[in-house]
């Protein structure tokens, strides 16, 4: 070991003169850099953004449509050569990891050599996307991006929104567009700050807590499919294993609540484990409802058997389910920790509950870990009751376009696309803000009543109700099918009269803010 | 006496009984509530003894905000010691003001010029509704609620304009003092005064729509820590409290000072549930009681307001010569109506400029001796509940 | 490198010692659960593997691991009930102080 | 500062490793997924496979010693979960994906919150010890030993009868289909019993009048 180090020390002292010569060269540079860029970004910061957002967009179109394109190339040579392929291109993903690259180029060997409608240079481009452990590489890091991205701009979302609820602004200095950045900011603020760990605390636990949170929420993005080939891994009992990565949090917020050696914290966790124990049932059989109408775990599979628009929607498909719909979004609310079920954490009675003696980066992963799980809830809710990727229009509406990669493109964007399931999921979140900014805290005796006495027997009723609306539909009864296509339309339009009237009391209460607000606001508040 | 209209016995208080619970018997545990706790409302240090979520004690200690503001006045001239009195209760400076003025005038037989009188009327009940809001926005903050908080300092904001207009200050006005106010009102002050008034009064049923009669909050603060008529009178509880109890008790009614005898209001009080607009399942002496009483009152302020800015004479504004004015050997006490009930002031003279004795009755101090009795076997939640509707100031406490 | 049934069967075996330890030498009542609980999954982990590696297209050792489960929390359930009985009535869950069958 | 360095560095190690250990899972539930799923079995016998088996394996061991060797009653449940999380992956491993969901709804995420809640509703103070004595230890380890020996023994000289054939999981129908079928009985009478054991449970945590 030290003959290691001393060879190091040595490399350095030979090669360190050349390095340090290669970093004076960068700084100026780097500097220089900063001196243009600096006033650009500060001032053309919202462009920026969004020319970011676009870009990403566009890079993951170009990724899914290079794969798409990579294997339907090796299929079509397959297929000209006769071929029967078998494990990993046996069918369409972009993301497969079936076989190791000396299976692949054996296989590929047996087609006919790399894909023979590809030439000159695209073969050698597109040669390492063949392989599954690059596309893995790359699904991952895409993963791993949107598993940051995805609760860093919640946050400020949330702020915002909460601004706006509160006749404030949120933030608006950092970033310079609309704060854009605050919370990339706050993030690194977090980064720096002291990790405290209190005196007398369980050190080991205390340091290994947040991890316990963190990770089971970023394990429920490898199942979460975004559209129909948009998902790392399409797991057959992806639905079950989102559900038990969720209830794996639950431990997290216990040991930290119990390691922090801190009263309130303890309070927090024994809430924290009451509550989500308690919820998880309800929640469960919530989930039960689109399983039992259309019989798979597999998220793709739910999603797919609610195409055709949006009165064919999961929610709109018996009264059951509608009601089921909102029983669910009630027990995923408590289960995120969102208020009014936000007790573990009840700033005005128990300080911050679990949270209290926590501080810096662990803090954050707290925060990082409760909304990605808000976002994984909330596609859930999305995936299963509400056509997912699904548009409200019928995808049979675009097969006169064609299947020319044009077309596909209008296709993604108008009737299914991951732009429809990220839609959906930001609306669920924004009615998730909107309740937390809304309504008081109920008292914890309130919430378990509200589990046991009222989700409980009602979720159970609703499953009981689906299970036989399910059988009678498959009695190929003609009035029963006229019944379920009335309920179908009616529950539809129902929904349709929400999805309308929302925009338009919005729309209302924007035209009329002044109004509403008082001329005195405007006069007297600053940045009215 | 008060008339009292509904009665609160304890036999209607919610009983949380721990075999009626029916909860898992832990071990008690000894918790330190404050005195840096978000919603003890500054200083105050509660000590819980709980059993799992069950409170079956709480034991108030105070003291930490203690600043010799009564010895203070034993040292000063009384022009002098009236922004002592603003640092009391921070939330109502100007009622404060106008208590310790009011000492000072009855001792020294100071008869106060009739538009110093009506301004005086008009501050205080602002400064009343401001109290109120503030005490509004953080009920609404210890229940969980975050937005009403902001909606109600929006307007508290607004009050804050009209005060620093007439005075300068927003928190510390000493603006009333002995003899009168110190300035007169500024330009087209009240023409402002009222376009507020005005815009107020439609926020009111905006509060009562999101905080007051909010499913959630009503189950949060209904027949949750009752106080009963006896233990109102007996624990010496007044303003909001007392009448949170269904005692009609109004020292603007009952003892009128500064002319309130000539303005038509009414003194809100508690009743049950299911009468007027109250919702169901609220008893009297209850916490949303306490709060609703608040409510009620900002609206009658309003009332007062407006009587008292349509018949400002002109005038003077206050009594001439008020420096260097010798005490005389006597004492007086004289109690006014806070936003948090009555605040006395005790004044003795000697002769000489200063005070020998200044001796203050808090009402936030007597109120909050409450707390022990209707913190008993209480659940975690409810504490903050009790200790919001009860409306503490530490300032005004410890002193 | 190739995994076959004697792997799952060791790593099953060291568990289910494990497990047989905990609950010898633990006095704490919950100690010991957390021992059951461990040999249970130990015993799951057999059944699994066998099913895997020795009946194919039956299912049966798949289906009595689920058993194995529900039995497992439910085991768990009235466990911790009865250790908080235990502690109700003598303040500690030292399995050594709780030997009158009075309560 | 050096803290601060110190701490940063060491979050970002362990996310890295925690990304890590999330590629490592997410591999092999695809293992798992196409091996029981839809079209053709992927051959289990790979280089990663195994890699992953081992990493496994010494993760079940360590905590399962873990949970012999800790004192802290907390801690021991912690180490469980470690026991617990790795017998789920074996189970992704083994292509039984049902039960490794399963078991990390059931064991991680309600059996072990209620043993750590039992352990907070049981302890006067965080941190409570019950000595065991030493040469009551000395005995359980020789009989364990002895036992683990034994078992080791048997197990790796053991030629089982079976097929040794690997096979295609089964998808989650086949797993419903054969559980209301041919385990219909005990089916119910699992579901008796859970009632039961509610019931039984609510009356043992009753209050006393």
């Amino acid at each position: 070991m030290r003959i290691l180090l001393w060879k190091l020390w040595m490399g350095y002292r030979i090669f360190g003169p050349i390095i340090e010569l290669l970093m004076a060269m960068f700084r100026p540079f780097a500097v220089a850099m900063y001196r243009m860029g600096g006033p650009i970004v500060a001032q053309m910061a919202g462009m920026i953004l969004i020319s970011a957002v676009v870009a990403v967009c566009v890079g993951v179109w170009a990724h899914a449509m290079l794969f798409g394109f990579v294997d339907e190339s090796i299929l079509a040579t397959a297929a000209s050569a006769g071929v029967e392929l078998t494990g990993a291109f046996s069918y369409v993903s972009p993301a497969t990891w079936g076989l190791t690259p000396s299976q692949i180029a054996v296989q590929l060997q047996q087609v006919g050599g790399v894909a023979a409608n590809m030439s000159g240079v695209a073969q050698y481009l597109l040669w390492p996307v063949q392989f599954g452990i690059v596309r893995d590489l790359v699904g991952l890091g895409a993963l791993m991006g949107l598993f940051n991205i995805i609760p860093v701009y919640t946050i400020w979302w949330e702020r915002k929104v909460a601004g706006r609820i509160q006749s404030r602004l949120g933030p608006m200095r950092v970033g310079g567009w609309h704060g854009w950045s605050q919370s990339p900011a706050d993030g690194i603020k977090l980064l720096l700050k002291e990790d405290l760990i209190p005196d007398g605390a369980d050190a080991p636990l205390f340091r290994l807590a947040p991890y316990f949170n963190i990770i089971p929420s970023a394990l429920a993005f490898v199942a979460l499919p975004f559209g129909a080939t948009y998902v790392f891994r399409e797991l057959d009992v992806a639905l079950i294993f989102i559900l038990g990565v969720l209830g794996v949090e639950v431990l997290g917020v216990m040991l930290a609540g119990w390691a922090s050696n801190n009263k309130w914290s303890v309070y927090g966790a024994m809430r924290e484990a009451c509550q989500m124990v308690s919820y998880e049932i309800p929640l469960g059989m919530a989930l039960l409802l689109p399983v039992v109408t259309t019989g798979t775990l597999n998220l793709t599979k739910i999603v797919d058997a609610q195409s055709g628009g949006w009165f064919h929607w999961l929610v709109f498909s018996s009264p059951f389910a509608f009601i089921g719909f909102i029983a669910f979004f009630v027990a995923s609310l408590a289960s995120c920790k969102r208020a009014p079920f936000d007790l573990p954490e009840a700033e005005s009675e128990l300080v911050a509950g679990f949270l209290t003696e926590y501080s810096g980066i662990r803090w954050s992963f707290f925060f990082f870990a409760e909304y990605a799980a808000m976002f994984v809830v909330c596609g859930l809710a999305a995936i299963l009751f509400l056509g997912g990727w699904h548009s409200p229009l019928p995808a049979s509406w675009g097969a006169a376009l064609g299947d020319a990669w044009y077309a596909r493109g209008v296709k993604g964007l108008l009737f299914s696309g991951p732009v429809w399931f990220v839609a959906k999921c930001v609306f669920l979140l924004y009615v998730q803000i909107w309740i937390r900014w809304t309504l008081p805290r109920i008292r914890i005796d309130q919430v378990l009543y509200a589990c046991v006495q009222v989700l409980l027997p009602l979720t159970m009723l609703m499953l009981l109700g689906t299970t036989v609306w399910v059988w009678a539909s498959t009695s190929e009864c003609e009035t029963w099918a006229m019944v379920t296509a009335i309920t179908r339309y009616v529950l539809g339009g129902i929904g349709l009269m929400f999805a309308f009237a929302f925009p338009a009391i919005a729309a209302y209460g924007f035209y009329h803010r002044r109004a509403m607000v008082g001329n005195l606001v405007q006069d007297a508040m600053p940045g009215s | 006496m008060a008339d009292t209209v509904f009665e609160a016995s304890p036999d209607t208080m919610i009983d949380y009984d721990s075999s009626q619970q029916g909860d898992l018997r832990t071990e008690e545990m000894l918790i330190n509530m404050g005195p840096q706790h978000p919603s003890t409302h500054g200083v105050l240090r509660v000590v819980l003894r709980t059993d799992g979520e069950m409170v079956l004690e709480a034991i108030p200690h105070i003291g930490y905000l203690h600043r010799c503001a009564e010895k203070i006045g034993e040292a000063v001239q009384p022009y002098q010691y009236v922004p002592y009195t603003d640092r009391m209760d921070y939330l109502a400076g100007m009622n404060n003001n106008q208590a310790f003025s009011l000492a000072i005038e009855r001792l020294c037989g100071i008869e106060v010029p009739p538009r110093g009188e009506t301004i005086r009327v008009a501050f205080a009940e602002l400064n009343r509704i401001a109290s109120h809001l503030v005490s509004l926005g953080t009920y609404g903050l210890d229940m969980g609620a975050f937005t009403p908080f902001l909606y109600c300092f929006r307007e508290r904001e607004m009050i804050l304009d009209l005060f620093e207009a007439a005075c300068g200050a927003r928190l510390t006005y000493s603006y009333i003092t002995p003899g009168g106010v110190h300035d007169d009102l500024p330009a087209s002050w009240v023409e402002r005064c009222l376009e507020f008034l005005d815009y107020f009064e439609t926020k009111i049923s905006d509060y009562n729509n999101l905080l007051s009669f909010n499913h959630i909050f009503v189950k949060r603060t209904s027949r949750v820590g009752v106080i009963s008529i006896d233990d109102a009178i007996g624990y010496g509880l007044t303003g909001p409290c007392l009448r949170g109890s269904g005692i009609r008790w109004d020292l603007r009614k009952t003892a009128p000072y500064d002319g309130y005898e000539n303005y038509d209001f009414d003194i809100p009080i508690a009743k049950p549930g299911g009468t007027d607009e109250i919702p169901e399942g609220v008893i009297v002496g209850d916490c949303w009681s306490r709060y609703w009483v608040r409510v009620l009152e900002m609206t009658e302020s309003v009332k007062i307001i407006r009587q008292a800015l349509g018949r400002l004479p002109n005038g003077d504004f206050i009594a001439p010569k008020m420096k260097n004015i010798k005490l005389p050997e006597d004492e007086v006490y004289v109690e006014v109506e806070n936003p948090r009930g009555q605040l006395g002031f005790l004044v003795a003279g000697d002769k000489s400029a200063i005070p020998s004795r200044v001796k203050a009755r808090g009402p936030s101090f007597c109120n909050l001796c409450i707390t022990e009795k209707a913190c008993k076997n209480v659940m975690l939640a409810d504490v903050p509940a009790i200790i919001g509707s009860i409306d503490v100031v530490m300032g005004e406490v410890d002193r | 490198m190739t995994i076959g049934l004697t792997h799952y069967l060791i790593v099953a075996a060291i568990m289910f010692v494990a497990g047989l330890f905990t609950m010898m030498t633990k006095r704490n009542a919950i100690g010991i659960l957390i021992g059951v609980e461990l040999v249970l999954n130990a015993a799951t982990v057999n059944l699994v593997a066998f099913d895997r590696y020795m009946g194919p297209d039956r299912l049966d050792g798949q289906i009595t691991a689920i058993f194995v489960i529900v039995l497992a929390a439910a085991e768990a359930a009235l466990a911790v009930g009865i250790c908080i009985n235990v502690y109700k009535n003598l303040s500690t869950v030292d399995v050594d102080r709780a030997n009158s069958l009075r309560g | 500062m050096t803290n601060t360095k110190h701490n940063l560095t060491s979050c970002l190690l362990r996310l890295v490793v925690a990304g890590g250990g999330v590629l490592l899972f997410s591999s092999q539930a695809a293992f798992a997924s196409e091996a029981s799923g839809v079209t053709n079995a992927a051959a289990p016998g790979g280089l990663l496979e195994a890699a992953l088996f081992y990493f496994v394996a010494l993760v079940a061991v360590v905590s399962s010693l873990g949970v012999c060797f800790s004192k802290d009653i907390v801690r021991m449940a912690v180490w469980l979960f470690g026991a617990l999380g790795s017998v789920a992956v074996m189970y992704f491993l083994l292509a039984a994906n049902f039960l490794g969901a399963i078991q990390l709804i059931v064991y991680a995420g309600g059996t072990l919150i209620l043993l750590v809640f039992g352990v907070m509703l049981t302890s006067k103070s965080p941190w409570v010890k019950f000595e065991c004595p030493k040469i009551e230890m000395l005995f359980a380890g020789i009989i364990c030993a002895a036992l683990l020996g034994c078992l080791c023994i048997v197990l790796t000289d053991a030629t089982w009868a079976g097929t040794m054939q690997v096979v295609p999981g089964a998808s989650v129908e086949a797993i419903g289909k054969i559980l209301i079928t041919k385990y219909l009985v005990p089916f119910e009478v699992a579901g008796v019993l859970l009632m039961i054991v509610m019931v039984g449970a609510a009356h043992l945590a009753r209050q006393d009048d």
